[in-house]
């Protein structure tokens, strides 16, 4: 199958749509010469360069993010460990990344992981544009906006193993993960050459490879570590900041236009289309949870409006560039709901998800990814259309999608039980009960959070 | 000397300050508590889980005073921190010692 | 009068200067064509949309930051709702603006509301501009932008109303003002057909629609609501974390780059002018607020610098693209200064706007929109010259940036009365007295903001 | 020496690389044509201009984050104290750049001062480039961009002077600090007439004149000072909120993106490898520092990990558009541990620099700044072919970057003692035993950080 | 009236909470403090200095009886706040003057 | 045995601390107050709105010693915690019915 027709979220950025400031600058008849002829890789364009410079910097700043959002959560005796799940991996991904997996995920590859052509960094070029796919932006670029996404993956993974997990296990395991689990699966979708990608599996910005990998995964870790003692013996654990929690939850929206308006690669329709429809998602996210909220409980909570926010997030996130403004809110709305139920299932089932990783990345990836192939609309998304037709319709299309998402799935849980289970035997991951009741920051780091 | 020490609600505290005034108390204490009796608590709603906190927040008061002004002492602190809803609190007497006042050594009386 | 003569906020950024990039692109010869053929729409600019969609971002970050600066000045027991009243408008109002409210705003007018032609999201291009102006951006774009600003300004309001409105009434009432009287008068002051617009009234980044209009509907909103029990009682009211105001302080400043500068709606030299006067604006502000506390009190303050800070943004809104920098110093201790000495009126006039809204955004944007009209230089945008002639001189804009600012507060003022009414009949606006003492973050959404 | 083939961080961006833009809308012709004829400035780019324009906003984020960053390592008593020494110099410098210290750094130039040409910001175009060297953007942002270095380099002094100096005694010493040693340091190294500038010393982004400069002047500073009574009664001073410095870590790391790759002033191959190098820089550093802790203490902190990345990001800014991504990797790890070692020296040699700023921007800047001479590399930035031929081969190079720092060094020394000294005189210094120990937020500015 | 004052752990609270329920004690207050002891207290580390800081985070109970609940209540408490490791605390009882209960009057028995 | 009770300033804890150690008294429980007594309290100033607040941060010590130590403690915390300044604050003794160790169950002097 010709690689110039396969649908791709990235494709729409460089050759079905013409950058604006190529456009601008070269007028329509280049412009449609570039349509014609993807041969040619287009021209870097400096304006889709620095959006995506600009993108990179919002997704860097979700980490931090992610740690102010799990911080707020947890008890204030574990703060610090909690906030240094998502910071650490900032130090420990992006190197790996760099050294190998950045290639081992976009490396030339048979399809289920990349080759070594990357490695070390070895020739990603600051000028021209990644190889396998025509991009307006630099290859190097794209590998730091590709980066964050790496970092942040694995570091969803901490809610879920929050408040009990060793700090040496918890380095060693993620380092695995992000490795063996966070490499093949962004090749699968990602990479030109991966297995579900050919299949025109669409995942924008991530619904699969970030979302449902993380929350399936986490599902796996959490089982593996077992309950908290707090939660055996019925003490109240409560939420030591909500106000960060908060701070936590405003950041990731503000980063999060980075993460889904940026996956266009380029400054295009497809990336206004993005921005929009993720911004009403997380808008709808956030009234879904809240309504959820008041109809169950009674009333309405921030906590709730927060996670809403991030859940419509989530599910937007594999559409995002795919569906109109009005499947943004739908999708959002959906979402927001789906998981406020969602995470009750951690109490019915008995696993202890600390911060509902599960119920909120998981259920909502999934839920996400299946929505993106009934709303898709190629008169969004050119890409679309070629994707509809290479699967012989809309039935096809979502019958693709459910088979990416339970593969992802599948293959995220084993790994993830695998993996534990090693980090397990080499460093241990679960604290001392000792550890556990005095709080994690002064047993593991020798701090405390607040001295007030 | 006696210690009088008072487990009110928390948004009280001006009211009792404003009676003690009255009275030419100026010496007070105050300490952030939490307490539990015949009021039922408070509920919490976190991400789903609910919990019926019992111990909510209340303050404790300690009030050194002469003995002649226990009496009127106990007497003005429980009208000012009456509300007549359950929760309100109690009062208590402990008799001391001695007592010191730290900057100048004056012991009893003279200490406050 | 011909609409291309207009003196606009917008123009200057797509016609009567010409965008860098085209200018660099297509070269004089084109570029003063556009200049005098306005009826053929510029060319989309990939970079000027970079710079939007950025500014969006920046702008779409102010609420959370509003959430943080408002949330950190009340006590303890109210964080939590005082932080919802502005993040839940991020969810309520993007959902109405996208739906209803663009339309009414921007869509086709007689001068005082827009007709529905956008209602529903239709017809807002992601790849053409916005119809009735020249644009050297996509519509869409543009629409979030706009959305943005219609988020933050009823949430200004919040802070006039805090520690004591039921969270229904408050959702039901901001969404009737984002409806009936935030519309109206951003169709106004900005909408082409606008008859403030009309009357070349100049409003550059939302002096009059945001600050002002948000600062006089706080006085009619917390008239009706009445004082909290606290302040009756004389108890004092302590803010209960000011390094999350200062945080919040420090956002706003960032976030006000893209308000102000991307108002310029293109990377052009007014965009530049914009940034710079606005910067130099908050940081006059800041110093005239503390020097105003040194001498009235005798030490100046953190929350006084942060309130400074934002009193000088506030004050440059308007004139942020039209003044030199040097003005733009001026501006800002000027609205630092007064806005340091208008706080005091709630006391003497004996209404309890919590956090000061009507004192800093009230004051601060009626200040900042005569100014504007006294400072608005020709030489940094020549829109100002075009204003200038169409009102006969200085002498008659500054007349009508008056009336401006009257009709406004006017509307604004008796339009929040009667929404205040109507939702005090329909669901009520005041809590309990209970409610109160015991603090809306448990009563209201079961919830504590802190557990220490 | 014809300044058009003096190396320098500003050239590779306007001259010696074509901006992308350009290429894309002019073609190579005219984009060689002007390689060889720098003589007709470049036209203004609009890409360019957005770069640098998120850039400004990026880096003035990063006072905000330092004033959190220092705030939380401080004890409760005197957070607000400590964030207002960076939130206030966003007042008072900004206004002393624009009038000022702007056309000292920046105005034409004997070598060792600027003239006063730009004074009062006359001579600042919104429209054209800077004039003395050959840029894309215009010099208005240039200007805007520049002054955020200037603020937040005396701030960062601030963390030496923490929770003992008068407020008056800081605005005075800080205010002149920015005119007497900022701006001719500035001057020195990145003026086109500067005399380092002129020997090929190589700073890219503020290694020497920002964080040399600021951490040698706190070391000065805090001599004068003398200890915090509290250090000599051996009372354990705790960080009163780590989160609230991890928060600050997070946001420091976001706006040094801007910081570094904002330097090469266009978006193009330098600008990325800036951003490449300066985040696996930041990464390596929090990675060296937590393993020294590890090593020596048998802990990681979070408060460890924070610095870390504070480290790597301080050793690379004189690196970051001149070295590969294994070099910064390098660079950071090196900076991490090295600072992690060095605050132990205010222990050994007995000064009380509260919170490290010797340790981790005097030593880090210093280290930085060798490691460029010895790691920059021609094949990422033809500036460092320049400089190494100028300075006849990489041992000239080393050396003279060595004199660049030990004359700054001994400059920033000698008139920080000075100016202490003055300001001593004049308003005094040392706020008094009984400020101290009450602390500075009640009792120099009347305030509590936290009501909880 | 007798004052029983416990310094536990503070993980033990809820334990000793359902000891007392189990008696029908169902009055309490609880104060944060910090305390020293037999116990070595705890190691902090911030940027290399290493503190030792020998008050460490415990719960102060205040729960009043009657005269001839004290010995039961006592044993509850001791019983439910014991791990054998050392730092577990102490209890002392305090006999108190007069006991008054806000919201009615009552005093004495009646009171509580 | 009796109890030992003082307000002291916050500043002040270390070298009470200290002065207990050279009496080897090793057990303390210290706890965050707010108290007001003869000093004046504190401004507070947040924009433009002026408070005086009568109740500033103090620290509660509670020791509890052996009758014969009573003395040479109290005169210890006297002597650590004076300033001369106003706001020094006050010592209280309270005597005690038992006092149980928890770890051992030991009772009167054991129990220290
Ligand atoms: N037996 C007790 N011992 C110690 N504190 C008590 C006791 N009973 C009540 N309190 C304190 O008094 C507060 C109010 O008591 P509660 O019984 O709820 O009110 P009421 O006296 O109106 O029934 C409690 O929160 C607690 O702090
Ligand atoms: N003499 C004392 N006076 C007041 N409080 C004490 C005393 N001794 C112990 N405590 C309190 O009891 C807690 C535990 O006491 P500790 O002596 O460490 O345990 P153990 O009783 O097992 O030896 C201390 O943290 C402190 O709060
Ligand atoms: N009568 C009292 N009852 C309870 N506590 C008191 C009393 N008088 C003083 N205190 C405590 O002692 C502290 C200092 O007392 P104060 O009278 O201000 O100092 P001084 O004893 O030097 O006059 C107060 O802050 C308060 O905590």
């Amino acid at each position: 199958m010709n690689p110039n027709v396969v649908p791709t979220r990235r494709r729409p950025a460089s050759i079905l749509i013409v950058p604006f400031c190529a456009l601008a600058a070269i007028g329509p008849s280049l412009a449609s010469a570039q349509g014609t002829a993807p041969a040619a890789p287009p021209a870097i364009s400096a304006a889709d360069s620095v959006w995506l410079a600009v993108s990179t910097a919002l997704v860097l700043l979700m980490t931090p993010a992610l740690a102010l959002f799990y911080g707020g959560m947890v008890r204030r005796k574990n703060v610090l460990s909690t906030m240094m799940h998502s910071f650490a991996l900032m130090g420990t991904v992006s190197i790996i990344w760099l050294l190998l997996t950045y290639s081992l995920a976009f490396g030339k590859s048979s399809g289920f992981i990349g080759s070594l052509e990357f490695a070390l960094g070895n020739g990603i070029s600051m000028k021209a544009s990644y190889p396998h796919t025509a991009m307006t932006v630099p290859a190097g670029l794209f590998m730091l906006f590709q980066m964050m996404f790496a970092i942040i993956t694995p570091a969803l993974i901490s809610g879920a193993i929050a408040e009990r997990m060793k700090f040496g296990g918890y380095l060693l395991f993620t380092s695995l993960w992000a490795i063996l689990v966070y490499a093949p699966v962004a090749c699968w979708v990602w990479n030109p050459d991966g297995w579900l990608y050919k299949k025109g599996v669409l995942d924008f910005a991530g619904g699969t490879v970030v979302h449902l990998a993380s929350g399936v995964s986490a599902l796996a870790a959490c089982i593996v570590l077992g309950k908290r003692k707090a939660l055996e013996q019925h003490e109240p654990v409560l939420p030591n900041n909500i106000t960060t929690t908060l701070l936590g939850a405003g950041l990731l929206w503000f980063g999060w236009i980075g993460f889904n308006a940026g996956s266009a690669l380029a400054m295009n329709d497809i990336a206004v289309s993005a921005f929009l429809s993720t911004h009403v998602a997380a808008a709808a996210g956030m009234l879904g949870w809240m309504l959820c909220e008041k109809l169950r409980y009674g009333r309405a909570t921030a906590l709730g409006g927060a996670s809403g926010l991030v859940a419509g997030l989530v599910g937007i996130t594999p559409a995002a560039g795919f569906v109109t403004p009005l499947s943004g809110i739908l999708i959002g709305l959906i979402a927001g709901v789906l998981c406020c139920l969602a995470i009750g299932l951690k109490h019915k089932l008995k696993f202890d998800d600390a911060l509902d990783v599960v119920g909120v990345h998981g259920v909502g990836g999934a839920a996400g990814a299946v929505l993106t192939a009934i709303l898709a609309d190629a008169t969004v998304n050119s890409a679309v259309d070629a994707s509809l037709k290479s699967n012989g319709g809309r039935g096809g299309l979502i019958m693709w999608q459910i088979i990416g998402v339970l593969t992802v799935a599948a293959f995220a849980f084993v790994a993830t039980l695998i993996l534990m289970k090693i980090t397990q035997a080499i460093v241990g991951v679960r604290t001392t009960n000792d550890e556990e009741t005095q709080g994690l920051d002064l047993t593991l780091h020798g701090e405390a959070g607040y001295n007030l | 000397m006696t210690k009088i020490e008072a487990y009110i609600r928390t948004h009280l505290l001006e009211a009792v300050h404003h009676a003690l005034d009255e009275l030419h108390v100026h010496g007070m204490t105050v300490i952030d508590v939490r307490g539990m009796g015949s009021s039922k608590g408070v509920h919490h709603l976190y991400r789903g889980s609910e919990y019926t906190l019992t111990l909510t927040p209340r303050l404790k008061l300690e009030i050194v005073v002469n003995d002649d002004q226990v009496e009127e002492v106990v007497e003005a602190i429980r009208k000012a921190s009456y509300t007549g809803e359950v929760g309100d609190g109690k009062i208590l007497t402990v008799s001391l010692g001695q007592v010191v006042r730290i900057r100048t050594g004056e012991k009893g009386e003279g200490a406050l």
